[in-house]
This record gives C-alpha cells, structure tokens and sequence, in this order.
C-alpha cells in the first residue's frame, strides 16, 4: 500500500508534465516524478524497525573490527540508498539545464505559456 | 512507525496536488518545496540518513533555482491545459497505467522485508557484512558508492558537469558570430 | 585485451574535463585534441574487434562491483560510434567556427561520446541509465546550442521527453531490482530464469520499452526527434541520427529484453508493430517535407522502423523455438541495417551541413543547380541518398535486401512487401532533393557561392567511402564471422548468454 | 542588486563561517558518519549564495570570479577522474582503492581510514560545491544582468 501511494505520486508528476501548459509547471511534474522514484527505490530496502547501514562502536564485537550479527540483521538495504544518492543529484543537474532553457525561453518568447511558443510544428 | 508514513506520504500527494493545481506559480513553486521536505523526512524515517542529508540541502538550493526562474518575471498567470481532447486522452492514459501498475506491487516483497534479505548472497548484504572490512569505511554508504559503486559515482560527477556545463552554454550572451567580427 | 576497456571512456571525459580550460585561446589546440581523442577512440574500437572480455572495476567480484563487458554486440556499437564521432568531429573542426564557445562544445561532444561509450560497455543496469543521463544531457544542451528561439523550443521539447523516459526507466530499474535484489545484468538475467517473468517484471520491461522507445523515437513516442535533429548545428544532427538514437534507444533495448527478459511472442510482436509502425509513418511525413534537414529527420524514423523490424522478426522466430539460422539472419539484418544508417545519415546530415554553410538556406524550394557549385558535396549527398534508398551496390541495399529475405522466410509476405514499399518511397523522396538542390537553374542569390574544402570534405569522403564498400561486410565471409556475427550471436543467445559467455555460473 | 539591508548582512557574515565549516566537517567525516562530498558540497555552495542573496552579486565575484569557479569546476572532477586511474597505476585496477589495501587495512572508525574514500569525498565536494554556486550565479547574471 505504501508503494502505491508512491506511485501515485508518480503519475500526478506524469499528468503535470503532459497535460500542462505553463513551462514551469512542466518543470515541476518531472521533479514530483523523480522524488517519487527517489522514494520508491529507498522503500524497498526498508526494514521494519531495521538501523541505519551506518557502523558504529556499539555495533562492533569489543575490541575488534568484527560487526556484531545484531547489525547484519537489522540493517537496512544500502544498496538503494546508494543508487537515490546518484539519482537525486542527477535529478538536480537535470533541473538546473532545464530551468536554465526556461529562462532563455522566456527571454526570447516573454512566455512561459507553450502553446504560444509554437514555431516548430512536431 | 507505519502510520507515520502513510502521514507523511499523504501529506507529500496532497503537496503535490496543490502543486499542479494551485494558480500561483511562486505558490506551486514552494509546494514542491514541501514535498521535497516531507520526502526527507521520510527518508530520514526509513533509516537513511545520508539521503535525507542530502535531500534537503539539495531541495534547499534547487528551490533557489526554480524561485529565480519565476520570481521578477512577469507570473500572468497561465492556467488551463492544453487542448481538451489531448487532456482526456492523457489522463485515460495515465489512469490505465496507474491501475495496471497498482496490480503490480502484489509481486513486491511486503513493505518493510526487503528482498535481498531472502536472497542468499545478494549484493547488498555481502556489502553489510563486509564493507567494513574491505574498505574501511563505517558508513557503508559511503563504502557503496565511493568504492564498490565508485564507477556510478564517476558517472554522477559527469553528470553534474555536464549539465553545468550546458547550462552555461545556454546561458551565454551570444551564440553566433558576426561575420566581419574578430575572433571573439 | 580487457585492460583497455576503460580506456573507452576514460579518454573523453578527461578531454572533456581538460578542454574547457583552453578557453579561447587556445581554441586550435583543443579542437586538434578532441580530433585526436576521437581518432585514438575510433582504432581502439578497431583493435577490440572480435575480442571478448569483462573488465571489474575495482576488482569486485562480478555481482558486487560494476563490470563493463566486451562482446561481439557493444564492439560493434563501439566501432559505429568510433567511425561516426570521428567524422563528424573532424567536420566540426570548420563548421562550428560561426558559433561562440567552441571549446564548451567540444567538451560536450567529448561527454556525449564517453557517456555513449560507458553505455554500450555496462554490464551493469543502473550504470547503463548513468551514462545514459550524461549522454542525453549533453546532447539536450547541444541541441539548443545556437540559442535561437526554434533551438530552444526543440531543446525544451527533447528534454522534457527525454526525462519522462528517464523517469520511466529509473522506475522499472526499481522494479527490477525490488524483485530480483540484483542490478548487474547478469545476476538479473539468471535471477529471471529461475524465478520466471512474474507480473512485476513483465510492467517493467513494459516501462523499459516505453522509455527506450521513447529514447530511440519509435513512432508513438517520435514527437521530439523531427524538431531537435534539424535545431541542433549540422555535426550534433549528424551525432542525434547517426549514433545517439540507436545506442541510448535500439542498443539498450535489445540488451533489455533480449540478454535479460528473453524474448517472448507478444514483446516480438510489439516490436515489430513498433518497427512497421515507424517505417510506414516516417516515410510519408518525410516526402511532404520542404526543409531538407526536417526531412532527413523524419527519415530517421523511418529507418530506425526497419532496425526495430528486424530484431523483432528474430525475436519472433526465436520465441517460436523457430529456426536459430533464420532469426540469426534477420537480426543480423536488423544490426547491419543500423551500421549502415549510422554512415549513411551522418553523411547526409553532413552533405546538408555543408550546403547551409554554403548558400545560408536548407530550404529545398531555395536551393537548385548547385551541381556545378558544390561538385563533391553532390558526389556524396548521391552516394548517402543511393545507400539510403537501398539502390545496389551500396551498403543500404545489401541490408535492406537481407531483411526482405528474412521476413520472407519467417512467412511474414506482407511485411516484406512493405519493406519494399518504403524502400521505393524513400528513393522518390531523396530523387526530390536531388532534383531540386542540384539540378534546376541556380537561383540569382546563389551565383557567387564557394565550397567549404579541408577537414569537411575530408570527413564527407571518408564516410562516402564507407558506404561503398560496406557491403563488403556482409560478402566477404572473414569480415562478417569478425564483426556482424558475434553481434547476432550475442542477441541470439537470449538470456542464457551471461552464463555461455562465462560471466557467471548457472 | 545591492544587497540587503545591514543587518541581514551581519547576521549572514557570522553564519556564513558556520555553514562553511558544517561544510567542511560532513565532508571530512562522510565515510564515518552520515553525509559526505555530495551534501557536504551543497552546503558549502549554499554558504556562498547566502552571501551572494544578502550582499548582491558583485561582492561573490570579487572573492570567487566567474573564470576561477568554472577552472576549479574542471579541475574538481578532473581530481576524482585521476584518483580512479591512480588506481590503475599503483593496483592494476581501475577505482582500485589501492591506500586502503596497501596500507590503511585494518583502521577503522577513524578519520585517517578508508583509503581513498575521503580523498574521493574532498573532490566530489570541491567539484558540487563550485558547481551549484557557478549555476546560481550564472542564472542570477541572466536575469538581472540583461535588464
């Protein structure tokens, strides 16, 4: 259930950014679709009542560097936290080169409005 | 624990709802500002603090992007949709995608037993139990992506370059020469 | 052999890094390093051809760390990035002298290639959608390059599909890894095998095909490509139509559903309805077209249907437990079919920048009589549109040819006919842009014209060259067991191929 | 843009040190504790465009000028580029981390351990520190540069 809350999350971003037509708001569609797949991608690995994959003193054996099977256990998956850790800073890429074409857009068309900005016919 | 999240998830829909619908631009505009902040906090509830980190300050300096795009621009305000045929196709689409991808979350593993804790020898866990040992670093994390994964995050730092680097050029002042000018 | 591999991408992104600390002055030096780059590029991809191999980064063990592997299908992809990036960066060499900022454009020529070269050797799934991003980001702002309004509006249009796509199929990489615990192809692949293809998988491989049919501009999802291939200056279309469509779309497809999903009878027939769809569709919205660059876009639609046609012939005969020989033939037609159009659109692409530096027009009502101005820019835009239209000897034939008799073995009569069909449109339509551009009476504007000689004309010959004599490859019999074969092989070997390549254990 | 008013200016003059310094410790300490070069290179970026949104933009370009930011920009990525063929050089394998296995083995949960990591982390946060604040800066230039 929770991932289908996510999910819809993610098909509101896709109606914002197919069926708007303020640049912006495009804009902010495809950012609601990323945060929903950030969100997915770390619910899977979640662990109900699991610890955070970060080791510390208490969860060696005393006095030497073995990692104690409490932690093993508990921990939930980093594999994802990994992954969203890339995507969240492409996402921010992305949005930086696409927010840069708006505003040159708006300079050039004084528009935010796409169906005015309509030289090219698809 | 569970309750919080279905709080929180709601909370993030209902931002987002508003944030497509609301007139305002600058309105919708910090509305995804909320959602990034309820999706940290609800990183920060699913054990994964680096990413909540990094959420926020990442959510911080991405609203101070898309401000400067809106904010001092002349915000008539652009509501409505596109044509109204298209609009009904599109969300026909978009709700048959949703209904077929809600029947696909049955396969998922239960939320909160993720699957790599059944598979035996699966990456993740090979990363947990030895990722202290093989790279020395406690966060595994960190050890996953600067070391395992090191190559994805070369990729990551391409990206990022990347798209600064378009951004510039998108950005500059003049994009063609003149033909009598000297080589500016 | 597998120690060079990183080499492949490590070369472009440290150009990519170094050049744009040139600047403006030393603009000369960074354009002959990035020539230079692509050239080393391009006899490394030589070098790895036929070889096989699987490079660990880091030295992890297969499913821990990343691995980039070497087989018959990315040393073929290797090699048409290699020949394409090379020639259109020595035509850029000339050619992007009227924009500012020559030593950011080759910084992001240099990223597009590494991100397409890291794409083509990723043995590894999120790492495939990395270094599909920086190849899709710096072709979104090549394209708005010369900052004009038509620039921007394409660029805007190609990145807001561009990362629907991307969205799409960062999700079903979710998808995948939320029911199987692994990333790495290989592990996926088997994980699949044995577990079989359940609901959850089957929405992500239909995810996968939407957002890489969206990347390779299949016909539902082809609104972008008509706009942003004639925006961006003459060298990026040549990149975007030659190289980018097939490597981040068709490659990445056929690795998805081929190598990890296996290939089932109604994906075959998805992909084939794609292909015709695409064909048939791109082929008549070319033929009204009067811009000569829109129009060679819309027949990169069209062309890309008959790779897309091919692979799924083979997939179909492949799911029917058919004959092996059969599929082979049609896949093999299929790849040869997206060599071939990898030289011979970036050559028209090309030839059309040639003629818009020229006369400072692409539109064909225009231009005319240019026969006697630009003699060897005509030599080969005759060449590309003769290969194009699949008129014999040249390489465009030999491919189209092959897959008629493959769809005709695989009792698909119809298709074939169709095949031949948009193969004769095709040719109308490239016989109206010869007759138009270089036959008819030379418009008074255009009397004093002159042609761009030097590195241009040396790029154009060395990609008309090609397209004599590639159908080489598939008549001489050692080039096609070298090149063309391993690829099929790859792709024939379905899932199992991880294991009968040795990668893992089954 | 002038800047804002005195006391927003001296308020963010004392922050700024802080900020910059929480910068620095999530990326020193990004292989122990949560964090690391990419939040702690956004902090250190958000230092700066707090300075640039109270004290207008010409002061952030007298410190850190347009040129030097998109030079250390190159040379921020060019770094971690070179600490993944460095090993290569010393262990054979590309992102070997060869510190770690050749003489740090056995440390942990300090910050001397790790091998290269941190080093991985000091280039990651040079590079996306300069490069949000080159991307702030260069959008802030385009909208109130041409008016």
């Amino acid at each position: 259930m929770p991932y289908a809350l996510c999910f819809l999350l993610f098909m509101i971003g896709l109606y914002c950014a197919v069926v708007k037509k303020n640049m912006v708001k495009i804009v902010i569609g495809l950012a609601v679709m990323e945060y929903a797949v950030n969100l997915f991608l770390i619910m899977l690995g979640y662990r109900t009542g699991g610890a955070a994959p970060i080791i510390d003193k208490t969860y060696l054996e005393p006095g030497t560097t073995q990692i104690t099977a409490n932690f093993i256990n508990t921990s939930v998956d980093p594999l994802p936290q990994a992954l969203v850790l890339t995507a969240i800073v492409i996402s921010l890429g992305s949005l930086a080169l696409i927010i840069s074409i708006c505003i040159r857009i708006y300079e050039r068309y004084g528009t935010f409005d796409i169906t005015e900005i309509r030289r090219l016919r698809g | 624990m569970t309750i919080l999240f279905f709080i929180l998830l709601i909370f993030m829909v209902i931002a987002a709802i508003i944030a497509v619908e609301t007139k305002d631009l600058l309105g919708s505009v910090i509305c995804v500002g909320a959602i990034g902040a309820g999706g940290s906090l609800m990183f920060l509830f699913l054990r994964a603090p680096d990413i909540a980190i990094t959420q926020i300050v990442v959510e911080v300096l991405g609203l101070i992007i898309m401000i400067r795009a809106t904010i001092s621009r002349d915000l008539t305000l652009i509501t409505g949709d596109r044509e109204f045929f298209g609009t009904v196709v599109s969300v026909v689409i978009i709700f048959v995608i949703f209904m077929a991808g809600i029947e696909v979350f049955g396969t998922l593993p239960h939320f909160g037993s993720p699957k790599f804790a059944e598979v035996p020898g699966s990456p993740s866990e090979l990363y947990i139990k030895n990722g202290l040992r093989e790279t020395g670093a406690a966060n595994v994390v960190s050890s996953v992506i600067l070391d395992y994964r090191g190559y994805d995050t070369l990729g990551e730092v391409t990206v990022l370059f990347t798209s600064i680097l378009g951004a510039t050029v998108i950005l500059r002042a003049k994009s063609r020469k003149l033909v009598e000018e000297p080589d500016a | 052999m597998t120690r060079v591999l990183p080499a492949f991408v490590l070369i472009p992104l440290v150009m990519a890094f170094v050049l744009p600390l040139f600047g403006k002055k030393g603009k000369n030096a960074a354009t002959v390093l990035a020539n230079l780059a692509t050239i080393t590029l391009l006899v490394l991809a030589i070098a790895c051809v036929g070889k096989k191999g699987v490079y660990q980064v880091g030295n992890w063990s297969i499913s821990v760390g990343i691995i980039l592997v070497l087989d018959g299908l990315s040393s073929l992809m290797l090699l048409a990035i290699g020949v394409v990036s090379a020639a259109a960066m020595l035509f850029s060499a000339k050619y992007m002298e009227q924009y500012t900022a020559k030593s950011k454009y080759l910084s992001l020529f240099m990223l597009m290639v590494a991100g397409m070269n890291g794409l083509v050797l990723s043995g590894d799934l999120f790492n495939l959608f990395v270094f599909l991003e920086i190849a899709s980001l710096a072709s979104y702002a090549l394209v708005g390059f010369g900052c004009e309004h038509e620039e921007l509006e394409a660029s805007f249009k190609y990145m807001v599909l561009g990362s629907v796509a991307s969205s799409f199929i960062l999700f079903a990489l979710a998808l995948v890894y939320g029911n199987t615990a692994y990333l790495n192809m290989a592990c996926v692949a088997k994980a699949i095998q044995t577990s079989g293809l359940n609901a959850g998988l089957m929405f992500a491989l239909a995810l996968f095909i939407v957002g890489f049919g969206l990347k390779s501009a299949l016909v539902p999802f082809h609104a972008w490509l008509p706009d942003a291939h004639p925006s961006a200056p003459a060298p990026i279309s040549a990149m975007l139509s030659g190289i980018i469509i097939k490597t981040l779309g068709v490659y990445s497809l056929a690795r998805v559903v081929f190598n990890i999903f296996g290939v089932s009878v109604q994906i075959s027939w998805l992909l084939i309805a794609l292909g015709v769809l695409s064909m048939v569709v791109g082929v008549f919205l070319a033929v009204g077209q009067w811009d000569l660059k829109r129009l060679l876009a819309y027949h990169s639609i069209s062309q890309m249907g008959y790779v897309v046609l091919g692979i799924g012939i083979g997939a179909l005969i492949l799911a029917q437990n058919g004959n092996v020989a059969w599929a082979s033939l049609a896949i093999l037609g299929g790849l040869f079919h997206l060599v071939n159009h990898a030289v011979f659109k970036t050559l028209l692409f090309l030839t059309s920048g040639s003629i818009e530096m020229s006369t400072g027009t692409r539109q064909i009502k225009a231009l005319g009589g240019l026969v006697e101005k630009l003699p060897f820019t005509r030599a080969a835009c005759t060449i590309a549109s003769a290969s194009i239209a699949g008129v014999p000897p040249f390489n465009g034939f030999w491919s189209k040819l092959i897959l008629v008799v493959a769809a005709i073995q695989a009792g698909l009569f119809g298709l074939a006919a169709v095949t031949v069909i948009v193969s004769l449109v095709t040719l109308i339509s490239f016989l109206k842009v010869q007759r138009y551009i270089f036959l008819g009476e030379l418009p008074e504007n255009l009397q004093g014209i002159k042609e761009n000689r030097g590195t241009m004309l040396a790029a154009m010959v060395f990609l008309a060259c090609l397209c004599v004599l590639m159908g080489l490859l598939v008549i001489v019999p050692s080039l096609r067991e070298s090149i063309l074969e391993p690829a099929v092989k790859v792709l024939t070997a379905g899932p199992g191929y991880w294991a009968s390549a040795g990668i893992i254990k089954m | 843009m002038k800047g804002m008013t005195i006391i927003v200016k001296t308020v963010s003059s004392w922050v700024k040190v802080f900020i910059f310094l929480f910068g620095i410790n999530i990326v020193l300490f990004g292989h122990l504790t949560p964090g690391g070069g990419f939040a702690g290179g956004v902090i250190l970026a958000a230092s700066y465009v707090l300075l640039m949104l109270a004290f207008g933009r010409q002061f952030v370009e007298e410190n850190l000028p347009l040129g030097l930011a998109s030079k250390l920009d190159c040379i921020g990525a060019f770094m971690f580029a070179l600490i993944a063929i460095l090993g290569i050089v010393f262990g054979g394998s590309f992102f070997l981390n060869f510190l770690f296995q050749k003489y740090l083995s056995g440390q942990a949960l300090h910050l001397v351990s790790a091998g290269t990591i941190p080093l991985l982390n000091i280039a990651i946060g040079i590079k996306v520190g300069v490069s949000l604040f080159l991307v702030i800066l260069m959008l802030s230039i385009s909208c109130k540069g041409r008016e």
